[in-house]
């Protein structure tokens, strides 16, 4: 279940026969994160999905340490995107333990996520009636029910208020800590020290 | 195991919002075997007749009608995205879904279908096969459709353009399920024609989640 | 790897190879066509066909053609699908309207031999039922070509359902054994030799031997056309993107 | 002005998009009317018989198939939300959605249907009349199913929730223009049914509209 | 189509039996910014749809300066929500005219606001391939497409990388110039002067 790196290796990728971006290199360890910045439509997201195995690079490589693409994609990491997969017609409870589930964790683990994401109150709600910060804490708290070391996050803090943004830093700090990556594309700067990576610049 | 039971927990119970559960499919029922006296006239043996085919093509019909969203809200909000990193292979993710499918929509159908043929004027003996047929062949139904579902993925145009790709495939089940009802009713042999309805479930069971999973993996990429 | 032939994975050569072979097959077919249809007219009378027996020598070449060319497309599509070839696309999507118009032959033939033997244009028997589905899946691959705009993932689409849409070519062949159809069972390829005179047979396989080589010569030009189609669509955006 | 044929061109296209079009509508009735005959049993004249009350269940069906999701998708966008801003009553958009679902898919279907019926074996006679009642018919059930669609928004059963509202609401027309089609076939006088059918689309085309202007406003708020 | 003001007196707002806030009032004046904040979950969002019509208060009144209020949201203000009603299967060209047309502009009037945020160059690609901040930019583009006095804005910045932040700001001081009114709920500060109204606190 350790995941000791994520190497990107002249990766180049191509989106509708524009070139986004080519020759990109990153060399992330246990513990660190990495801001990925860049312009709107740079390839920020492009670059994530294509780390989780779902768009296929143009050129280069992405090797998961010592693991194996297939299984580190099966089992160790989490993608927390633009989209978040929940469906509006059913309840913050069933969808977290359904995703949490879904991931390798059990109940008990999903609740306790809604407990430190502040949700709890919220579980019987349907989504469609969460407001978008809040539905933004239910996406993350798939990261904590489950726990997998790297973490895939496109603009993770954007619809979250202040005090929350301070407390998912808080969160990533301590899942840098436990030996976690993060791979994060942001506009802002995120609220704990991290390596910047500005692409297509 | 867990993920694949909250999997078939979460598809049966979204299956059933698209349109499943026991009233919804009486209520079908009882709507074709409704329209379809009226709109062929009443004239008791020609219904009779007609019945059992009747209420096998308004079965496909109706797995036709629940099947257009198998796939595609998961593929647009981003669900499928999720479901690909986990250890279960795409193959089985697609056929637990074909089979919440069936299990919230088919399986309710299958067993109001024997009261709809007996209201169209259907003979008594011939019930319990119409069960059979249904509960097999809804099955097949579901299988082959999400084949459909899965191709018409990020196509520009969903809707009818699944009924097109899917009604051929539903022909063979037709075809068979309704041949050995045909026998039975005239007394003769039936058995042939309900087993190749299961061998050709079985075909669908086996063959249908590998095209699934690769029509899913091709809309995603 | 299954053994292809050189010439079908390499784009180069198959168009070398094409440009001779077309035309080559196109000769054939017509000289093949002549020669069955002139032993076809001179052909005596059927006791129980009359005239009409030489709807014959159009409508059963059609009808073994439209399951032919899917077994040609399906090879094409599990080789596009599994190997990736582009070639094999092109192929696959080349075969299907060509399919498609051997299929609609046989139908219409078909039902023009029927109304004059069964004395109904149309019924609803296995044998014939399942040549329209089959017709039906070569549409079906039509429309979903149609609606989708990406061109790679409309061709793995494509290729999928033309190998599911596969199971139906037995369902086909075996109707007659299957149900009591009206429609006639093998007499052709069967156990004991062929149940024909051959005043019926050499012009059977003649015209089966010329639509043969009509559909390759077809093939080979419509797969031509779509290579083609290709590099000019690629030369497109080059242009647009310098 | 402009702003309701840009909806309307905008609607007609989203409805092509969602499975209209010529191509696709033949393609379906070609489906229902191979599974027919091969599901009752092929006799010719018991085929006839059935043939235009089958042509014009199957229309009911596809109408159904294709209104599901009328006013889900510009519900769950917020699309439905911008709407509301313009000086055109919600009344009108409603309208003007189910006019072009009509227009991208029941007309196709209503070209075809004339098409589905011979081949079923009906009179040519009778086709003329079929294909006028498949499209006033066409026409009640896309603002009748419309109401259905409008009022499942946002609960937790679509799908076949709307067929189960709308089907009834389908009935009359079914009744009057299969009564017509039997008169016709059978030389009775037949302008009486196909009257009441006209009638029932004009109610349809007065009365939903505001029906579903009332939902959608229910749904929103 | 002038809009002196928009003014909200002791309003309350309830969702689902909880009451959000009450005895909320406002004033803004043409040519005025107001910038919303409060925490997640405080009713930013419900008091734009309050006022955009969508939502009916539990108390208090919302008047739009002398203009009828059904008159006012029919054809004087724009909402640009979470939800931003686009259709993933359409062109950007087919959306950006299709709703400029709904709000009373012509094509040439969309296609200028194309021009204006940067999207001619994206105007044939289907909605699903934009990136986030692209498709947000089609968004907004129809603010300009079909002028229009009040801005009703949830969250405008987000997903917007910083040139384009600064540029937004830009075209909202040009809309304030112009006489309108912008009513934004924000977590971070607008680019532009504006006055602070926080919710829930
Ligand atoms: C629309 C109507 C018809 C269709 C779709 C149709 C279809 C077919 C097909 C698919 C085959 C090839 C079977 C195989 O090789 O497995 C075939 C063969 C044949 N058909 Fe038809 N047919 C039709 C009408 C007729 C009629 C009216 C006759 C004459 C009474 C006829 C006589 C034959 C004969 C003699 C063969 C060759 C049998 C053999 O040796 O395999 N067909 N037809
Ligand atoms: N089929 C296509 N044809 C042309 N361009 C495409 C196609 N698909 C995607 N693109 C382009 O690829 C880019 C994808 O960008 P991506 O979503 O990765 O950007 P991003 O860095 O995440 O931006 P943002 O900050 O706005 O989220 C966009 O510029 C988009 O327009
Ligand atoms: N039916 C309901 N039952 C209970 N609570 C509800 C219901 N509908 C909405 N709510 C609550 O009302 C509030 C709506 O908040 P709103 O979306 O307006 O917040 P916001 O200020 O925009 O927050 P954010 O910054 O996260 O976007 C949320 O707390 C939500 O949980
Ligand atoms: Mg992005
Ligand atoms: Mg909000």
């Amino acid at each position: 279940m350790m995941m000791t790196g994520l190497k990107l290796q002249n990766l180049g990728l191509r989106r509708g026969g524009r070139l986004l971006f080519s020759g990109l290199e990153l060399d992330l360890k246990a513990g660190q994160v990495v801001a990925l910045t860049g312009r709107n439509g740079a390839g920020k997201t492009s670059l994530l999905r294509a780390v989780a195995g779902l768009v296929q690079p143009e050129a280069g490589t992405i090797s998961f340490g010592d693991l194996d693409p297939d299984e580190a994609r099966a089992s160790s990491l989490h993608l927390v995107g633009h989209q978040d997969g929940l469906k509006t017609s059913r309840t913050v409870a069933e969808e977290l333990i359904f995703w949490s589930r879904w991931f390798g964790a059990d109940r008990a683990q999903a609740l306790d996520s809604a407990a430190r994401l502040d949700l709890t109150g919220l579980l019987g709600l349907e989504v469609r009636r969460l407001s978008a910060g809040q539905r933004k804490r239910l996406a993350l708290a798939r990261l904590l029910a489950a726990p997998r070391p790297l973490w895939l996050l496109d603009e993770p803090l954007s619809p979250l208020d202040a005090s929350w943004r301070t407390r998912f830093g808080d969160l990533m700090a301590e899942h840098l800590a436990g030996g976690g990556l993060i791979l994060a594309a942001v506009h802002d700067p995120l609220p704990i020290p991290s390596i910047g990576l500005e692409i297509g610049a | 195991m867990s993920a694949l039971s909250a999997l078939f927990g979460r598809e049966t119970s979204l299956a059933w919002g698209r349109g499943g559960g026991p009233l919804v499919s009486v209520g079908f029922y009882a709507g074709v075997a409704t329209l379809l006296p009226l709109a062929t006239g009443p004239e008791p043996d020609r219904l009779a007749a007609i019945a059992p085919g009747a209420a096998w093509v308004a079965l496909a019909l109706a797995a036709l009608l629940s099947l257009d969203r198998l796939f595609e809200r998961d593929f647009e909000d981003g669900a499928l995205d999720l479901m690909v990193h986990s250890s279960l292979p795409l193959e089985l993710v697609c056929a637990i879904k074909c089979l919440g499918q069936w299990v919230a929509t088919g399986l309710p159908l299958a067993l109001a279908a024997p009261l709809a043929a007996l209201a169209l004027g259907a003979q008594p003996l011939i019930l319990p096969l119409v069960f059979g047929c249904a509960a097999v062949g809804g099955l097949a139904f579901a299988f082959m459709g999400g084949i459909g579902a899965a191709l018409s993925l990020g196509a520009r145009r969903g809707g009818l353009l699944t009924a097109v790709i899917v009604l051929p495939l539903f022909v063979p089940p037709v075809i068979f399920g309704g041949g050995a009802l045909d026998s039975l009713s005239n007394g003769l042999p039936w058995t042939a024609g309900f087993a190749l309805l299961c061998a050709y479930g079985a075909a669908a069971l086996a063959l249908g989640p590998l095209a699934m999973a690769a029509a899913c993996r091709n809309a995603l990429s | 790897m299954i053994p292809v032939p050189a010439f079908l994975s390499n784009p180069e050569r198959f168009m070398a190879f094409s440009r001779w072979a077309a035309p080559l097959f196109g000769g054939i077919a017509v000289l093949l066509g002549l020669a069955g249809l002139w032993y076809g007219f001179t052909a005596p009378e059927d006791y129980q066909h009359g005239d009409t027996v030489r709807i014959m020598f159009i409508h059963v070449p059609a009808a073994w053609m439209s399951m032919f060319v899917y077994v040609c497309l399906a090879v094409a599509s599990f080789l596009s699908l599994v190997f990736r070839h582009a070639l094999a696309d092109c192929a696959a999507r080349a075969a299907v309207p060509i399919g498609a118009a051997f299929t609609g032959l046989a139908l219409v033939t078909g039902s023009l031999w029927g109304e004059p033997m069964w004395g109904t244009w149309w019924v609803w028997d296995a044998r014939l039922t399942s040549v329209l589905v089959l017709f039906l899946v070569y549409l079906a691959l039509l429309a979903l070509r149609a609606s989708l705009d990406d061109e790679l993932k409309a061709a793995r689409a494509c290729a999928i359902l033309a190998l599911v849409g596969a199971v139906n070519l037995p369902i086909i062949h075996w109707s007659v054994n299957w149900w009591n159809t009206l429609h006639q069972g093998a007499s052709v390829f069967t156990k004991s030799g062929p149940a024909m005179t051959s005043d019926y047979l050499i012009p059977l396989l003649l015209l089966s031997l010329a639509y043969m080589a009509a559909f390759g010569s077809l093939w080979l030009v419509s797969i031509r056309g779509e290579v083609w189609r290709r590099r000019a669509d690629a030369a497109a955006q080059r242009l647009a993107r310098a």
